[in-house]
């Protein structure tokens, strides 16, 4: 059994589900935007941030990634655009905008 | 060579899950499937087996610890009744559309309302259409050898099955056996080895996601044809059982079948009743037949019409009442299998047996009477029927 | 057609007792020893939420070839009774076949048993199992002379193997306890010699 | 090891973006927590009561989380995993299991307060090597914000509607992190979402390293349901344990211990005027209900620090 998350959608025949209908690779939701559930929008302002951490764990969306230290900027294919982030953010770096499409 | 010895049925199944020596069994006990679990916990008090024991505190959770351990990449069986297998319901579909290999010796019970601890099929004929593959057994001889069987069997189509026998008819009834030497038993049924499990050090797996329509009428295709590839490989295990064994097993087994003009279909131990019947009437010149089901599920829907097709009137047996006001749930489905054929015998259901009413050959004998009724003047009459019930209609 | 009552060539037990009296263990011993001496055997007990005391029955098929018959015994060739106190309850003569025989765990003599069975006509056998129990074993335990007796009176086996086997079941049983081995096969030798047919 | 939270954000994330949880979902932040405090050299099995998050985080076939995961049913969690765990133990003694794995299930105050109780008793007794999580959101949200057994007197429910001649909720909110403290298991305790995480973490690496069976009762906001700004999550969690409406703790081998005390005991009026589920509370002529809810939130927390002395 071979078939991947990604090769399964709805146009897909039955003979192409996976048995039992169970996926055999981790975190296949990557591939879902949930981004554009979006209404208000998170926006990082690096100057102003001290990598407290603060923001991370508060995530419910884990749409903060972080690297060597260093919190980056906002993952928007999966941030659902909550705001839990700009209220928990000690040091005003996190901006809450109108989303444009 | 085979070990002669004598014993019940729960007994038997007991000792059929040591040689296997699963990796978990997780039971609640009931009447009269209670001494499965409790003769496996002596075995594991002795350290006869490997298995980890989960003695849960409900049938559900039974069941719930069967798919976790199934989907974690073990080996499961369990061992239920009547109401244990009713409070596992609403699992027992979710095991078969995950497609977890479980084993479950099912020891035949009615169903409560009013209560009854006796045999009949209303348990598992309630749950026919969960999915899972059925077997039974008219002999617990029959219950050893098909839940040895039925490992294989859920292993190879992923599907989980019952393997039911009479509740105290056979459970709690001593009689003779062949038993298969451990060391064989082991062999037969090998290593489960799934491909994907939870468990597993190269991938996760995820089992159980919410389906949504897009997807789900997919899914369930999917498992419908699982249950008709279950065919073959029932047959496949049967052929290297009897290699094995020298036993034969098919999907039914038919009782002095050849130039027989009326004939019955029945499950399990009632069986033997019959047979005996058939034999004095052959003694007596009469030609009757017997068709004995084992397997339910898949339902041999081809082959068997094709063995009713050899007499003029069959009697198909429900030790199962569905309340559909047509008959009982093997009837339904035996006398449909029927219609595409040209040149099919009368059918006409008995419900018969319910909490424990006993069948005997005198009943059967009254049955094949019937038959030759209906061939004879060539009308079926009334299609439902009851026998061994008070009826003040024929008092 | 004719009906016919029972398996062609079986013989066919019934046992009467009460719950926690061991007549469903006697039972399944007898099951033991016919299977022992290369019978095919069923014993099966009659089901209900029956508890201590309250009547039991079970049953036994033994025969030459495989026993298809799964239903109750409605015509036993014999009936054992292990409790005399079920005489005024149960029709424990109920369907016995001509030729058969009552056997029963009473002090009486088969005679009198007779008098309070004004419509059995059978033949009827009577062992005092408590006497002899509490002679051999110091204690009632009545299934092993009942076995004892049903054993004699039916020939269903050969006599001197039971003696052979019971003996060594008795032995693998009580392996710890050897006096027990002793005062079990008094009480089943006593047993064999002390009943009384009419 | 003392807590870094820097340290601790750095590892793999363990349930990742894309499942379909609506915005400011506290059960997100709360799975996440709790897998975070796994070292990241160990495998795990989530297992997952039907709720809101098992909807959401495995809709087929989209799986949002990086190790094994089984969804069996809403009332068996708790036997679902116990299942695994023994078969764990089994092949693991066989030698066909390489890694070390941890077992955690997860369920709503629905599958764990209410229709989950008995498998969750049965595997917490049995004392299986595995985490029970509640993520604890005071009312059936999966179904639409339907009272529960964890529901606050007063609050206002779809089947414990305030009306004309109903306060909302009548009864109480069951004990439930109590009720399994009883079963003597090794360690339970209850959390929620404060400062950097301290608490949460703390207690979900105790419980998941603790051998034999755990409980964690996580409070995780249900912005729908509670009725307040997603945005606030934060808040509403300091609110609830400075009024000590959800105190924190934790009983390790039998002993109680309070893992933080307010400096100042709050008014619940400070939590509850935050929720529209408690807005009736506040209308004239309803003063009662306050005064009734501030009697059991101090009754109640007098005997957790008896508990806990």
């Amino acid at each position: 059994m071979k078939r991947r998350a990604q090769d399964i959608n709805e146009h897909s025949t039955w003979q192409d589900m996976t048995v039992g209908a169970e996926i055999f690779e981790p975190a296949t939701s990557l591939l879902v935007n949930t981004g554009d559930w979006r209404i208000m929008k998170p926006v990082f302002k690096e100057d102003k941030c001290k990598h407290c951490m603060l923001c991370i764990p508060y995530c419910p969306d884990s749409s903060i990634p972080v690297k060597d230290g260093k919190r980056l900027d906002f993952d928007y294919m999966h941030c659902k655009g909550c705001g839990i982030c700009v209220k928990v953010c000690p040091f005003g770096a996190i901006d809450f905008v109108k989303e444009v499409k | 060579m085979a070990i002669r010895d004598r014993m019940s049925g729960n007994e038997a199944i007991a000792m059929a899950m040591k040689q296997i020596n699963p990796d978990v069994m997780g039971a609640f006990p009931i009447t009269p499937s209670t001494e499965i679990p409790q003769y496996f916990s002596e075995y594991i008090a002795n350290g006869l087996v490997d298995t980890d024991f989960v003695a849960v505190e409900s049938e559900h959770s039974a069941m719930s610890v069967c798919m976790g351990a199934s989907a974690a990449g073990a080996r499961a069986v369990t061992a239920t009744s009547s109401a244990g297998l009713a409070l596992m319901w609403e699992l027992l579909y979710v095991a078969a559309s995950s497609r977890l290999p479980i084993t479950m010796a099912v020891v035949n019970r009615a169903l409560t309302g009013p209560i009854n601890i006796n045999n009949d099929h209303s348990d598992s004929m309630g749950a026919r259409d969960s999915g899972w593959l059925q077997m039974y057994a008219e002999t617990n001889q029959e219950a050893y050898d098909n839940f040895i069987q039925g490992i294989l069997i859920s292993e190879a189509c992923r599907l989980p099955i019952m393997i039911c026998q009479d509740g105290f008819i056979t459970s709690h009834g001593v009689s003779n056996i062949e038993l298969i030497e451990d060391e064989k038993v082991r062999e037969f049924v090998g290593e489960y080895q799934p491909e994907n499990y939870l468990l597993k050090h190269e991938n996760p797996l995820a089992v159980g996601p919410y389906g949504t329509s897009p997807y789900y009428m997919e899914i369930k295709r999917q498992q419908a044809q699982a249950m008709k590839d279950a065919m073959p490989v029932i047959r496949d295990v049967a052929e290297k059982f009897e290699e094995m064994t020298g036993r034969s097993y098919g999907f039914f087994e038919e009782y002095r079948m050849d130039d027989a003009e009326v004939a019955l279909v029945v499950i399990g131990s009632s069986a033997g009743t019959g047979k005996e019947a058939v034999d004095r009437l052959r003694a007596e010149g009469k030609k009757v037949g017997l068709i004995k089901l084992r397997v339910f599920r898949p339902f041999p829907r081809i082959p068997l019409a094709e063995a009713m097709c050899k007499v003029k009137a069959v009697a198909i047996m429900d030790k199962a009442e569905s309340f559909s006001n047509s008959g009982g749930p093997l009837f339904n489905e035996a006398r449909n299998s029927l219609y595409d054929l040209e040149d099919k015998p009368y059918a006409v259901n008995y419900i018969y047996g319910l909490g424990g009413r006993d069948i005997t050959v005198e009943d059967f004998y009254d049955i094949y009477q019937d038959l030759f009724v209906i061939y004879d003047n060539d009308d079926p009459g009334d299609v439902y029927r009851y026998i061994g019930v008070r009826d003040s209609r024929f008092l | 057609m004719e009906k016919k009552t029972k398996q062609n060539e079986a013989v066919e037990i019934r046992w009467h007792g009460r719950g926690g009296q061991g007549a469903k263990t006697a039972c399944l011993l007898l099951a033991d020893v016919a299977f022992n001496s290369g019978k095919h055997v069923q014993g099966f007990p009659e089901y209900g939420p029956e508890r201590m005391g309250a009547p039991i029955t079970a049953y036994n098929r033994i025969t030459d070839e495989p026993c298809k018959v799964h239903s109750n015994i409605y015509h036993p060739d014999y009936v054992v009774v292990v409790d005399e106190t079920l005489l005024g309850t149960v029709d424990v003569t109920k369907g016995i076949k001509d030729g058969g025989a009552l056997i029963i765990n009473s002090k009486k003599e088969p005679e009198e048993i007779r008098e309070m069975l004004p419509e059995y006509k059978g033949k009827i056998c009577a062992v005092d199992a408590e006497k002899i129990s509490m002679e051999t074993l110091g204690k009632n335990y009545p299934n092993t002379p009942m076995l004892a007796a049903a054993v004699k009176v039916s020939h269903v086996i050969d006599q001197e193997q039971f003696i052979r086997d019971m003996e060594e079941s008795f032995r693998h049983k009580f392996s710890h306890k050897p006096e027990v081995v002793e005062g079990n096969m008094k009480a089943l030798k006593k047993s064999m010699e002390e009943v009384k047919v009419s | 090891m003392a807590y870094n939270l820097k340290k601790e954000v750095e590892k793999k994330e363990r349930l990742v973006g894309g499942h379909r949880l609506c915005a400011g979902c506290g059960a997100g932040v709360a799975v996440r927590g709790v897998l975070r405090a796994l070292e990241p050299e160990d495998k795990a099995v989530v297992a997952n009561a039907t709720s809101c998050l098992e909807v959401s985080t495995f809709m087929y076939p989209y799986t949002a989380y990086e190790d094994s995961y089984i969804h069996t049913a809403f009332e068996n969690a708790a036997a679902t995993l116990s299942g695994v765990e023994a078969a764990y133990k089994v092949m693991k003694k066989k030698g066909k299991i390489p890694d070390t794995f941890k077992f955690i299930a997860f369920g709503g105050d629905g599958g764990t307060y209410d229709i989950g109780l008995q498998s969750l008793s049965g595997a917490m007794e049995r004392g299986h090597d595995l985490v029970y999580v509640c993520y604890d959101n005071e009312a059936y949200m999966n179904t639409g914000i339907q009272r529960s057994s964890s529901t606050p007197r007063f609050a206002d429910a779809t089947t414990s509607p305030v009306g004309s001649v109903s306060p909302g909720k009548i009864q109480n909110k069951k004990n439930l992190t109590e009720i399994i403290a009883a079963h003597n298991i090794p360690y339970a305790a209850q959390t929620t979402f404060i400062g950097n995480f301290k608490d949460l973490h703390e207690k979900a690496h105790k419980a998941i390293y603790t051998k034999g069976a755990s409980f964690l009762n996580v409070l995780s906001p249900c912005p729908r349901g509670w009725r307040y700004e997603a945005e606030d999550l934060a808040e509403i969690c300091q609110l609830a344990v400075d009024t000590c409406v959800w105190p924190l703790y934790e009983i390790e081998d039998g002993k109680w211990r309070l893992t933080y005390e307010p400096k100042r005991k709050k008014p619940v009026e400070e939590f509850l005027a935050k929720q529209g589920r408690f807005k009736h509370m506040f209308e004239p002529g309803n003063e009662w209900m306050i005064e009734n809810t501030q009697e059991y939130v101090d009754k109640e927390w007098e005997k957790l620090l008896k508990k806990c002395k």
